[in-house]
């Protein structure tokens, strides 16, 4: 069922005021493109999530689109720190920003149960964390079998997520390929996805069987969008830029 | 007695941490020290260590070390690159890790990390990156290495927020929280060797690192330093070792300036 | 860690009396050598597991080896019912058979947490379904977000696991293809995992980044059995042939 | 009035099942009738339907029918195919598949199905294969499709297993479980469709095959059939239709009996 439109519609058309959105991609495939559209189109009061929100994610606490951030490490690996977010959290500017905060492996479990479609993900996590104290999403549940103390968190089911992958083809279907990292959990979690690619293709039927593909039901827009993930890069496109902030 | 001119303190805490990576490993790597320790141990004594990155690439080979857990490199020489839910339930949760190998804002004597926060948790005075997968690195692999840069405000009594568990209050904490894996066994700084005591699991200096004292150590540590009846001298890096690594380093940096 | 050993070897030295031992594969790819040569070694007392045990388990079965059958669809999908199994579940021939049965749900749910290494699988399940009351390995919890009733069975973690697969390189690391069925899950859960392949190749340098690859260090040891599904088939290798039952 | 002599029933069955899919469904399917069904609904009115086996196949567009959920066919042919567990849990358990496709050996008027044992449990008279998929399939699908030959030994009363949930005893009892999803929509039988009353949630016949008489149908059911108000005659196969079906079957049969 996915539309191939343009950018400013798809964000214009699936993002609103006081939505949970993700804009999800690991180091390479950021969807910066898209992130810098909804910043232009000037969104409020979003909850903010991902993983390793990173300089786009900074740039727009800065712009003040957020009112929360559920995140597990806010910082560009390798590159900085997130100034923005550090002067909204530490000094309430623009103004003050809520965080649930929890760990990598927790939100890759709570992205994972939003796709299969649960209420919550039971994992073995933080144990003798501090984080359990300070969120009250972290609770505990025991086995029923053995009675080991496993932890829980709400499922992830954010309102939009926006991806950048590969490539499309003509029917709608996504492939994405290199380090998948979260978004194909984070696609099927969402109520709404928004894919920017770098190109279409005709189809996908030379592709190996078991790539990761999102089928073009699970998609609700496509925009094309060469380039869509720089300064982070696109793998077996385009090579990293070393962004200069 | 200053430390031989040959060397800088940290290619000593890198070349040390290596040494400590055995070919059979599962390693968990974290970006900077860790990364660079892994790799060399990988170019040296371990060729077939299996490094992986949270990422989701099992088993790099990166010809230079990447500037980030993501860098295209690490997927091009893996073995396998996987889902990250996957990475956390099969490969960490699963047991399959044999070293977690962590960095820290601040530590504590047990090996308690905090890279949350300075200052209160809901008022910080300086907000950090946060845990990332620490907290179930520090937890779930077999045992943890932590490697940092001494200093006062980095080694201290009791540190601000209790991002990943180490031995806790120390003795047998971990087991009384259920936790089975051995945690932080290992801690190499740019100035020493430290292991826990086997019974109060305090961090203890085992060897020091060539030309460090004894006083150097307890001057950049804020807690009142052990040092283990027999401390060693740390056997200052070969030539092939500060070589791999010089090499390493400005291939690192060459191939990251002409991205 | 993987030794290249001859099958005989590979299970002698990791199948054992009283063993629980899954032979897995999802219509392909079915360890059919693996499992003849433990009838051929005479086992006892073994506890089978298998989501869909067909013609392979109904010999075993039939041989005797077994005491007790974990699985969630015992037939042969397409080509026929299991004679020996209902003999030994409605007639106690060749002797009682002690079974656990879940669906299929289940079953995969439970190697995925045995791969993940936790103690239970939490799965939305077993609604209305009366297998719930017949196995005390079904129990339910609620979620501690939502109050939300979601079944739990315990993980599985057999001793040990074959799979039949296309190819090791020569350190051991082995790659499965095409329909991936539950075998990298079953490999991860076993406490020894076996691996017959059609061919060892010098590496696997050339294959795409995301295929399903089974580390040299997670498989015990590996055979290779040039046509070791038959009569089941080797995706992109051997075609399936019907057995003649 | 006989059935006319161009078609079987089974065809019927198949073809009134295959008419009953549409274009932007997302089905869950079964060997044997179901497969047909929704191969023949591809190959005439619903092109781009998404078929998906319990194999991790998805999107299949077989030239044949397969001889089971595994054949290589299904996965050649498919968008993408994916693990078991992951089949399970994002797809079916994610709420994606809207139509699931069962079978039964048992069936009772509220669309429970058993296929597990008849007779008890622990000591059955015979022991059938089991549900597989069937149990999360009949709650985890938006709607669930049933097909099956009439006779007086599948149409029960009384189930002797509870295998896969359809309406319980009938009324809200889905509702009063939790269960969100609406259960068994549709009754397709060689003889009649039967859809649930909206309120009791008994199958009701709505439609007659050409042909089939009331007492045809209640004559092999065992259950006291009740007709809705205004029940209608079933198109018959259309040429195009058959000629499709029987085109598949022979494929088919050439094909596996060259395997």
């Amino acid at each position: 069922m996915a539309r191939f439109v343009p950018l400013s519609q798809a964000v214009a058309e699936n993002l609103g005021n006081g939505d949970s959105v993700a804009f999800e991609g690991f180091t390479h495939l950021i969807p910066t493109a898209a992130a810098h559209e909804s910043i232009r189109q000037g969104f409020r009061d979003l909850t903010l999530i991902r993983m390793t929100p990173d300089v786009v994610y900074d740039q727009m606490i800065g712009m003040g689109l957020a009112r929360k951030l559920v995140f597990s490490y806010a910082g560009n690996p390798g590159v900085g720190l997130l100034r923005r977010l550090r002067d909204a959290v530490e000094n309430g500017f623009p103004h003050k920003l809520e965080i649930e905060e929890h760990s990598h492996a927790a939100m890759a479990n709570a992205y994972e149960a939003g796709a299969a479609g649960l209420p919550c993900a039971v994992f073995r996590g933080y144990r003798g964390a501090e984080l359990a104290r300070v969120n009250p999403n972290i609770k505990f549940i025991e086995c029923p079998f053995t009675g080991e103390s496993l932890a829980a968190v709400p499922a992830l089911r954010p309102d939009v997520v926006f991806i950048h992958a590969q490539k499309a083809d003509r029917k709608g279907n996504v492939l994405v390929e290199g380090i998948v990292g979260i978004q194909k959990e984070a696609v099927l979690a969402a109520k709404r996805a928004v894919v920017s690619v770098e190109e279409v293709v005709d189809d996908f039927s030379d592709l190996h069987p078991n790539l990761t593909i999102l089928p073009h039901w699970t998609v609700a827009d496509i925009a094309v969008v060469p380039g869509g993930a720089h300064p982070s890069y696109t793998h077996a496109i385009t090579r990293v830029t070393t962004p200069n902030i | 007695m200053m430390s031989r001119p040959e060397f800088t303190p940290n290619e000593m805490m890198t070349i040390a941490a290596s040494r400590a990576l055995k070919n059979d490993d599962v390693c968990f790597v974290g970006i900077g020290a860790p990364s660079a320790a892994c790799n060399i141990a990988r170019l040296m004594h371990a060729p077939d260590i299996t490094l992986i990155y949270e990422s989701g690439t099992i088993g790099t080979a990166p010809d230079v070390l990447p500037l980030s857990i993501g860098d295209g490199e690490l997927c091009d020489t893996a073995l396998t690159t996987v889902p990250v839910p996957e990475m956390f339930r099969y490969w960490l949760q699963g047991g399959r890790i044999t070293i977690g190998f962590l960095g820290a804002a601040q530590i504590d004597k047990y090996g308690n990390i905090n890279t949350t926060v300075i200052g209160d948790y809901d008022c910080p005075k300086t907000r950090l990156p946060g845990g990332g997968g620490a907290p179930e690195i520090a937890t779930s692999s077999q045992e943890v290495y932590i490697t940092l840069a001494q200093s006062k405000r980095g080694m201290v009594e009791k540190i601000d927020f209790y991002t990943s568990f180490g031995h806790g209050d120390g003795g047998d904490h971990r087991q009384k929280l259920g936790i089975d894996t051995k945690g932080p066994t290992l801690l190499i700084t740019d100035l020493a060797i430290w292991k826990p005591d086997p019974v109060t699991k305090e961090f203890t200096v085992v060897s020091l690192h060539p030309g460090v004292t004894r006083d150097q150590v307890q001057e950049t540590c804020g807690w009142s330093v052990k040092f283990a009846d027999g401390v060693e001298e740390t056997p200052p890096p070969t030539d092939l070792e500060l070589a791999t690594l010089r090499d390493l380093k400005a291939r690192t940096e060459a191939a990251h300036k002409g991205a």
